[in-house]
């Protein structure tokens, strides 16, 4: 036996907080005193608020040795990191997880679909993708949100566009609100790719990476180069906890990105 | 600012007391016109529900009447009902019983004198401001009770309402590699006891004294804790003594089965709770009726430490009749409770069998014990199949309402004659001395034999 | 590791006594089977005279008596009611503890305590090859547990194969007994006849071999050797249950949409009787614990079941709320998706879970029914939800 | 392919749509220009090729507002399809708006006439129907709302 | 982080028709109270102190049933003065054992005649705190578990959720080692239906389980009451065992009542 024991958290400074909308805001980490292995994107770490208890969340940007996580404020772990400031310490453990393939995609079209916080996971991978561009083909990046206001990273994504094809749409827009108005599967019409050759990286809520797979399988896209990322609650991240299983998998060791070919029945069980 | 004439002090809740009562005082010139102990916590009616419950069941019930003395219900009721079925529990069940009990006298007289009580004497709001000038002594104070609850826990499975006592015993009994833990923590408890005696001892106490015929259970050779027979002591003016006197007095006794002719409960308008009365007069019963009526049986160190603490000697007679010590004789009686554990758990062997069966049949039981703040009696009816037809709980709280009261109308009485208290000064006066009888208004308003009719329901 | 092949030795009731004696002068702490509480329990023994002679148990879905054996045999008795995961994969355990510093920081500590030594007398062949599938599990993967890990390394097993099977056991259908498979230091076979009360043991590891040398013993005689033979061979044909022959990965795969999880759902109490008792179950949750001053926190974790609710909790809610779908997860990981995520069943075939469940629910039963549903109506893919 | 082969168009079968596009007139419509009104007779309808349109509700005392956005290839109004004929939303144009716009008299009449193109038609626009009442559906759920805002969560 | 001294938050404890067995159970902290004390300002606790600072309280605990007219007014300022407010116990969660007059019989009062009702205002029923306000989190048991008790109140201190498992009793007994009292001895037991949370003491002390704690999150009773049958009980026995503590409690009373229409 020659794996290495799980390790207890490294503490981590925040060194930055970005307000990102009313529930959302990214930290960047920085290891205070030894950093943990690099992160790929897509994969998560368990990030610990002190006293409070941790969760997994992914990288939303790889920077060296630092780490950045976009938190949604959905209970009382997440509320305690999303109001972390600047200066404050966090615990962190990683890398878990498999990533998300790019390498696989080279030579095709990209079609990044993130719906809600989901993008957060996908930023490295569009980032990564976008950086190297020779190797891929038609970049596009498919954006759904609640409200104009719940849109993440709005100036980066903009930015993307000089390079990439970016649709983003809302499913309750304000009054100033001038874009798209829909489920975001409804912008795969718009879209700038070969369904039938493309590389798609989905991640949101489970019924719209549902939704988003099934359209894309229907219009001829391979499942197997369909990339989904999927939630399950976790405790370990290390696979001994039992928590996040779906089926046959073990979604912390497993996935969180899994291929649509893998998820696909599982998904389609009640309950599973 | 004068205070002359007529007024009215309406305490609207009293604190450092279990439950929630409030006072009622109304003064003309120099006269108390009525001075009362308004207890508004609402009822309960235990006994109405207990009516149709199984013979089984009312140790577990009427714990719930009282978090603070929950022992001494389970053990009434079960006294009580193993009197209509005609069981005997003795031997070591007994013994573990008395044992449980000592936790509780430990645990509760302990949260009394130093959490409630104490803080009066130093001009204290609560146990944690006493805490910041009197550490050690709070800390000892914890360290104590700890222990009654260590006992309680123990042998009951947890502190409050503990799950252990059955009709007949306990549904599991301990061995005694099990006990041996306790002695150590009770060994310490002894010294800090017996340092919580010198402790209160130096208390400053007004003169007063208490004119109630006493009411406790007495038991031949031992201080009545868990068992007895209901004694009276009469009140001083029958002997034409003043209320300050530390004179014993003649006794007399009546079965526990005569409880009921002998301490009979009114209601009154201006409490959900009854009032008690022995033979037409006021009594009273708790730790000074008790000390005053089996003292002498107090253990060694228990007595020596009496001594010490300025109460006389027990063993001659001496009583304590100022309501003001009755935290000294609490503590005493702590001390007691600890030494008696430490002779039980070391005398203790397992008994073959954790309970003696109780078959049901069809009869009227009565069971009385001697609950930290007084003797708390229950009567219960059972039909053939041992399903309750009747239940009457009479706590001790409600039987000191009198008492409390009678207290109250002599203290602001003599505050008036001897100066112009302020409301404010009043009000401190009277809960001191509501809270020298530890007053337990939770237990004292669960026994109104009522169901109430909606159609009356504030009518 | 194993040095299978050396020559079995007969020791009597006082060579069992040695034993007990040797591991425990070698700084064990010997766990063994016992009588408490009207069961045979797994508990810390220090003398063969703890052990259950002439003891035996009866065994039903959902009942357990002890009862008097006529031979004073010590481990004619089938699974009680706790498995070694109690000692390896304790239910509950601290992992680290972490302070807060005026400044701000966070210093981490890791649990450093020292795993206790353990001897486990009396392990059957099904709980044996349930420790090897936790040992898969928690230390087989890309991390290992250490705290499962400490406790494991540093324990010796005593496996005793089985002579008396119970009517809720099923391991000859699961390929986990009655004979003892790899993995012991030393396997006793308990023998009680006209010749006496006497084990035949087998070292299975060095100091398995080194512990049996100083017992007092005999070499092995025929009549012994074979003795023990037929014991086992005749408790391989005494199995009171027995799982479909079928490929039960396949099975539960195939039937994951089927009627029968309602029908089990109808009995299930969801009370995780079964997985606490399972010798392989090893789900835990973890648990962050501050003290007053919020300065000083730790992180525990305890056994944790799929039949809780908050088990599959999501910020939005369990993914698992019906009763249907935990007992799926249950039976379905155990037979199923263990192949998928570990290599092999989850399930040892000790009977445990039948036997206490309050309700008497029979996981070979439940199997069998659902091959029935499957063979009745084949699968087509998704099925209906 | 081009947008009117690849959306609605392009989900007709050939002769059909052929058919179809017979009845096809080019226009360009001008951003921001409301192209009809809740309630309006609906005589017309557009295949999108491109611009984007917005599909809004007037809200009395605030700007119409928008239940969803179409872009290219997408088809423009049916409420033309089925009596009374009357726009069940309203429309506006995002940005400079090509579109093929159609005669909904002529077309239903054409259907009317041929029923095997009648079906097409009625199919095609059914589909689009179903795919837009499919989003709708998926939006009601408001996938992204913070957790618990539909439980009615007792904490105060 | 900061040097600055944090503001102590305000506790308060509150009493409606109860035993106080709850809220002695957080004078039972002996080993805590002290320190308890410094880190946050018990700033109304009747029973423990006379003084009473005024709200608005960072966190009330409230012990009792709503069992008065007065009470319904109470519960509500209570609340308007709490920006957290904690239920303890079963009076609290669930009415408690008073609730026991809600199933008394019209005629059954007007027969019993008692000397002065017009004395006492008390309402027809005993009802949870939560059937009047909203509530931020419900601890269990008749009485509270210590442990359970410091760790809503060191858990609202860390903001963390409370480490309070809803699950079955069956959970803590099998952690603890206990051999189960209904499969070992045939012992009715309340176990499997029950709210964990007292660390399994009865089956420990060799008794079945009697729900103080109230239902679990995940109760089956149409497959456990056969269970008591079973053991004996009859459909006396089994309303009874579901009428103590917490028969107000829902999943208690749904079942009790259909047992009676047996």
């Amino acid at each position: 036996m020659t794996a290495p024991a799980a390790a207890p958290p490294r503490s981590y400074r925040v060194i930055a907080r970005v307000p990102e909308a009313p529930d959302t805001a990214t930290i960047v980490l920085e290891p205070v005193r030894s950093a943990l292995p690099p992160f790929a994107p897509g994969q998560f770490a368990m990030v610990y608020a002190f006293g409070v208890g941790d969760i997994p969340l992914s990288v939303s940007g790889i920077d060296g040795d630092r780490l950045t996580h976009t938190v949604r404020n959905v209970g009382a772990i997440s509320a305690a990191l999303h109001g972390l400031e600047a200066g404050a310490t966090v615990g962190v453990r990683g890398p878990f997880g498999t990533g998300w393939e790019l390498p696989s995609a080279a030579g095709r079209d990209l079609l990044v679909v993130a719906g809600g916080i989901g993008l957060a996971p996908l930023r490295p991978l569009v980032r990564a993708a976008l950086a190297a561009p020779p190797e891929y083909g038609r970049p596009n990046v498919l954006i759904g949100s609640r409200t104009p206001r719940d849109l993440l990273y709005v100036p980066e994504t903009r930015a993307w566009g000089r390079s990439a094809r970016v649709l983003v749409t809302v499913d309750r827009p304000d009054d100033r609100w001038n874009g798209e108005v829909g489920v975001v599967t409804t912008l795969l019409d718009r879209a700038d790719f070969d369904p039938t050759t493309a590389a798609a990286f989905i991640c949101g809520p489970e019924p719209m990476i549902r939704a988003t797979a099934a359209e894309l399988v229907h219009r001829g896209t391979d499942p197997d180069r369909i990339a989904v990322s999927l939630e399950r609650t976790m405790h370990c991240a290390i696979g001994h906890c039992g928590h996040c299983q779906l089926g046959p998998l073990l979604l912390c060791r497993d996935g969180p990105v899994v291929t649509w070919t893998a998820a696909r029945a599982l998904l389609l069980v009640r309950e599973l | 600012m004068t205070h002359r004439g007529s007024r009215v002090l309406h305490v609207g809740s009293l604190a450092r007391v279990e439950g929630e009562g409030s006072l009622y005082l109304r003064v003309q010139g120099d006269d108390v016109a009525e001075a009362r102990l308004a207890i508004y916590e609402p009822p309960r009616f235990f006994e109405a529900f207990l009516r149709g419950r199984s013979y089984t069941e009312p140790p577990d019930i009427t714990s719930r009447i009282c978090g603070i003395c929950p022992v001494a219900y389970q053990l009434s009721a079960c006294r009580a009902i193993e009197d209509a079925c005609g069981a005997v529990v003795d031997g070591q069940l007994a013994a573990l019983r008395r044992l449980i009990y000592c936790g509780e006298w430990i645990e509760s007289h302990t949260l009394h004198v130093h959490l409630l009580h104490a803080p009066d004497f130093h001009g204290c709001d609560n146990v944690v401001e006493l805490a910041r000038s009197r550490r050690a002594d709070v800390e000892r104070g914890l360290r104590l009770k700890q222990a009654g609850n260590a006992i309680i826990e123990l042998l009951g499975g947890r502190a409050i309402h503990p799950v252990n006592v059955r009709l007949g015993g306990f549904h599991r009994v301990p061995s005694r590699a099990e006990l041996r833990p306790l002695e150590e923590q009770l060994r310490r408890a002894r010294e800090d006891a017996t340092q919580t005696v010198r402790w209160v001892a130096g208390f400053d106490f007004p003169d007063a004294g208490c004119d109630h015929d006493l009411l406790a259970l007495a038991e031949p050779g031992t201080y009545a804790i868990e068992s007895g027979t209901p004694t009276v002591m009469a009140a001083p003016h029958t002997a034409g003594l003043p209320a300050t006197t530390r004179r014993a007095l003649p006794t007399r006794t009546f079965g526990v089965r005569e409880f009921g002719d002998h301490v009979v409960e009114n209601q009154v308008p201006h409490s959900t709770a009854l009032h008690a009365r022995l033979d037409g007069r006021r009594h009273l019963t708790g730790p000074l009726a008790r000390y005053a009526i089996s003292g002498r049986l107090l253990s060694p160190v228990a007595v020596q430490a009496a001594q010490d603490a300025g109460l006389g000697d027990p063993r001659q007679g001496d009583v304590c009749r100022n309501p003001y010590r009755s935290i000294i004789v609490r503590a005493v009686e702590v001390l007691h409770a600890v030494d008696e554990a430490l002779r039980l758990i070391e005398a203790y062997e397992p008994p073959p069998r954790p309970y003696v069966e109780v078959p049901p049949r069809a009869g009227t039981g009565h069971g009385a014990t001697e609950a930290p703040r007084g003797l708390l009696h229950h009567r219960y009816t059972l039909d053939a199949r041992g399903t309750v037809t009747e239940a009457v709980l009479v706590p001790p709280t409600a039987q000191n309402q009198d008492a409390i009261e009678e207290d109250l109308r002599r203290t602001v009485q003599e505050h008036l004659r001897a100066g112009e208290p302020t409301d404010a000064e009043l009000t401190a006066i009277c809960e001191r001395a509501i809270r020298n009888h530890d007053p337990c208004i939770s237990c004292s308003t669960h026994f109104l034999d009522l169901t109430v009719d909606r159609t009356c329901t504030g009518g | 590791m194993a040095t299978d092949g050396s020559s079995p030795v007969v020791i009597g009731k006082d060579g069992l006594d040695a034993l007990i004696a040797t591991l425990t002068g070698r700084g064990r702490t010997v766990i063994g089977p016992t009588v408490r509480d009207g069961a045979i329990v797994l508990a810390e023994i220090s003398g063969g005279g703890e052990l259950p002679y002439g003891r035996g148990v009866e065994l039903e879905a959902g009942t357990y008596r002890l009862r008097e054996r006529q031979d004073g045999a010590a481990f004619a008795h089938s699974a009680g009611p706790q498995s070694w995961k109690t000692f390896l994969h304790p239910p509950r355990v601290r992992e680290w503890s972490a302070e807060r510093t005026p400044d701000g920081d966070l210093v981490v500590t890791e649990d450093d305590t020292v795993a206790p030594s353990y001897a486990f007398l009396g392990v059957r062949p099904c709980d044996l090859r349930a420790i090897a599938i936790q040992d898969r599990v928690l230390t087989g993967g890309r991390y290992t547990d250490p705290s499962y890990q400490g406790r494991r390394e540093r324990a010796f097993l005593v496996a005793v194969e089985c002579t008396e099977p119970g009517a809720t056991c099923f391991c000859v259908s699961m390929g986990t007994g009655p004979a003892t498979g790899p993995g012991y230091d030393l396997a006793l076979t308990e023998v009680v006849d006209a010749d006496g009360h006497r084990f035949l043991v087998r070292a299975g590891s060095e100091e398995g071999a080194s512990v049996l040398a100083e017992l007092p013993q005999r070499a092995a005689d025929p009549a012994t050797a074979t003795a023990a033979r037929e014991r086992v061979a005749q408790a391989a044909d005494r199995m009171g249950r027995s799982m479909p022959l079928v490929d039960l990965q396949t099975l539960m795969r195939e039937t994951l949409t089927a009627e029968r999880w309602d029908d089990v759902a109808a009995r299930c109490l969801t009370c995780g009787n079964c997985t606490m008792v399972c010798p392989t179950c090893f789900c835990t949750s973890t648990e962050d614990v501050t003290d007053l001053t919020g300065d000083h926190a730790e992180r525990w974790r305890h056994w944790e079941s799929c039949f809780d609710l908050d088990f599959s909790h999501l910020p939005t809610g369990p993914v698992r709320e019906s009763p249907r779908s935990r007992y799926r997860q249950w039976a379905t990981h155990k037979l199923g998706t263990w192949f998928d995520q570990f290599g092999s069943s989850g399930c040892v075939g000790c009977g445990r879970c039948i036997v206490w469940c309050p309700v008497g629910i029979d996981i070979t039963e439940e199997a069998h029914a659902l091959d029935r549903e499957r063979a009745a109506r084949p699968p087509d893919g998704t099925g209906p939800s | 392919m081009t947008p009117l082969q690849r959306g609605f168009l392009g989900a007709l079968p050939p002769g059909h749509r052929d058919r179809l596009a017979a009845f096809a007139r080019d226009v360009s419509i001008p951003a921001g220009t409301r192209i009809f009104e809740e309630g309006g007779s609906a005589d017309r309808f557009w295949i999108i090729r491109s611009g984007g349109a917005a599909l809004d509700v007037h809200v009395p005392g605030r700007r119409p507002a928008v239940v969803e956005t179409l872009g290219e290839g997408d088809l423009l109004g049916w409420s033309w399809l089925f009596e009374p004929y009357r726009w069940h939303l309203g429309a506006r144009a995002r940005s400079t708006l090509l579109a093929a716009e159609f005669d909904a008299g002529r077309v239903r009449a054409a259907c009317a006439q041929d029923p095997a193109f009648g079906l097409a038609v009625t199919h095609g626009v059914a589909a689009v129907i179903a795919r837009r009442l499919a989003a709708t559906r998926a939006r009601l759920l408001d996938l992204y709302a913070p957790p618990g805002t539909d439980t009615g969560g007792t904490a105060g | 982080m900061t040097a600055e001294p944090r503001r102590r938050p305000k506790l308060a404890v509150w009493k409606f028709a109860s035993c106080d067995g709850c809220q002695l159970t957080l004078l039972d902290c002996e080993d805590e109270l002290l320190g308890l004390a410094e880190q946050v300002e018990i700033a109304h606790f009747l029973e423990a102190s006379s003084a009473d600072a005024p709200g608005p309280y960072d966190l009330s605990l409230v012990e009792g049933s709503v069992t008065t007219p007065q009470d319904v007014e109470r519960i509500q300022h209570i609340r308007a003065v709490s920006a957290r407010l904690v239920t303890i116990g079963a009076c609290a969660t669930a009415g408690g054992v008073q609730a026991l007059r809600n199933y008394a019989d019209v005629a059954e009062f007007q027969a019993a005649v008692y000397a002065r009702p017009d004395y006492i205002a008390t309402l027809a029923t005993s009802t949870p705190i939560g059937a009047h306000v909203p509530v931020d989190f419900e601890l269990r048991g008749c009485p509270v578990d210590r442990r359970q008790l410091l760790e809503v109140i060191t858990a609202h201190l860390a903001g963390r959720r409370p480490d309070i498992p809803a699950h079955s009793v069956c959970f803590e007994c099998k952690q603890r080692g206990t051999v189960c009292v209904t499969v070992a001895h045939g012992t009715p037991c309340l176990g499997p239906v029950t709210h964990a949370g007292c660390g399994a003491i009865c089956p420990t002390y060799g008794r079945g389980c009697y729900g103080c704690f109230g239902p679990s999150n995940s109760t089956n009773f149409p497959s456990f009451i056969p269970l008591l049958r079973r053991d004996g009980m009859d459909t006396l026995d089994v309303v009874r065992v579901l009428r103590t503590f917490n028969t107000a409690a829902p999943a208690f009373d749904a079942a009790s009542r259909k047992e009676e229409e047996r």
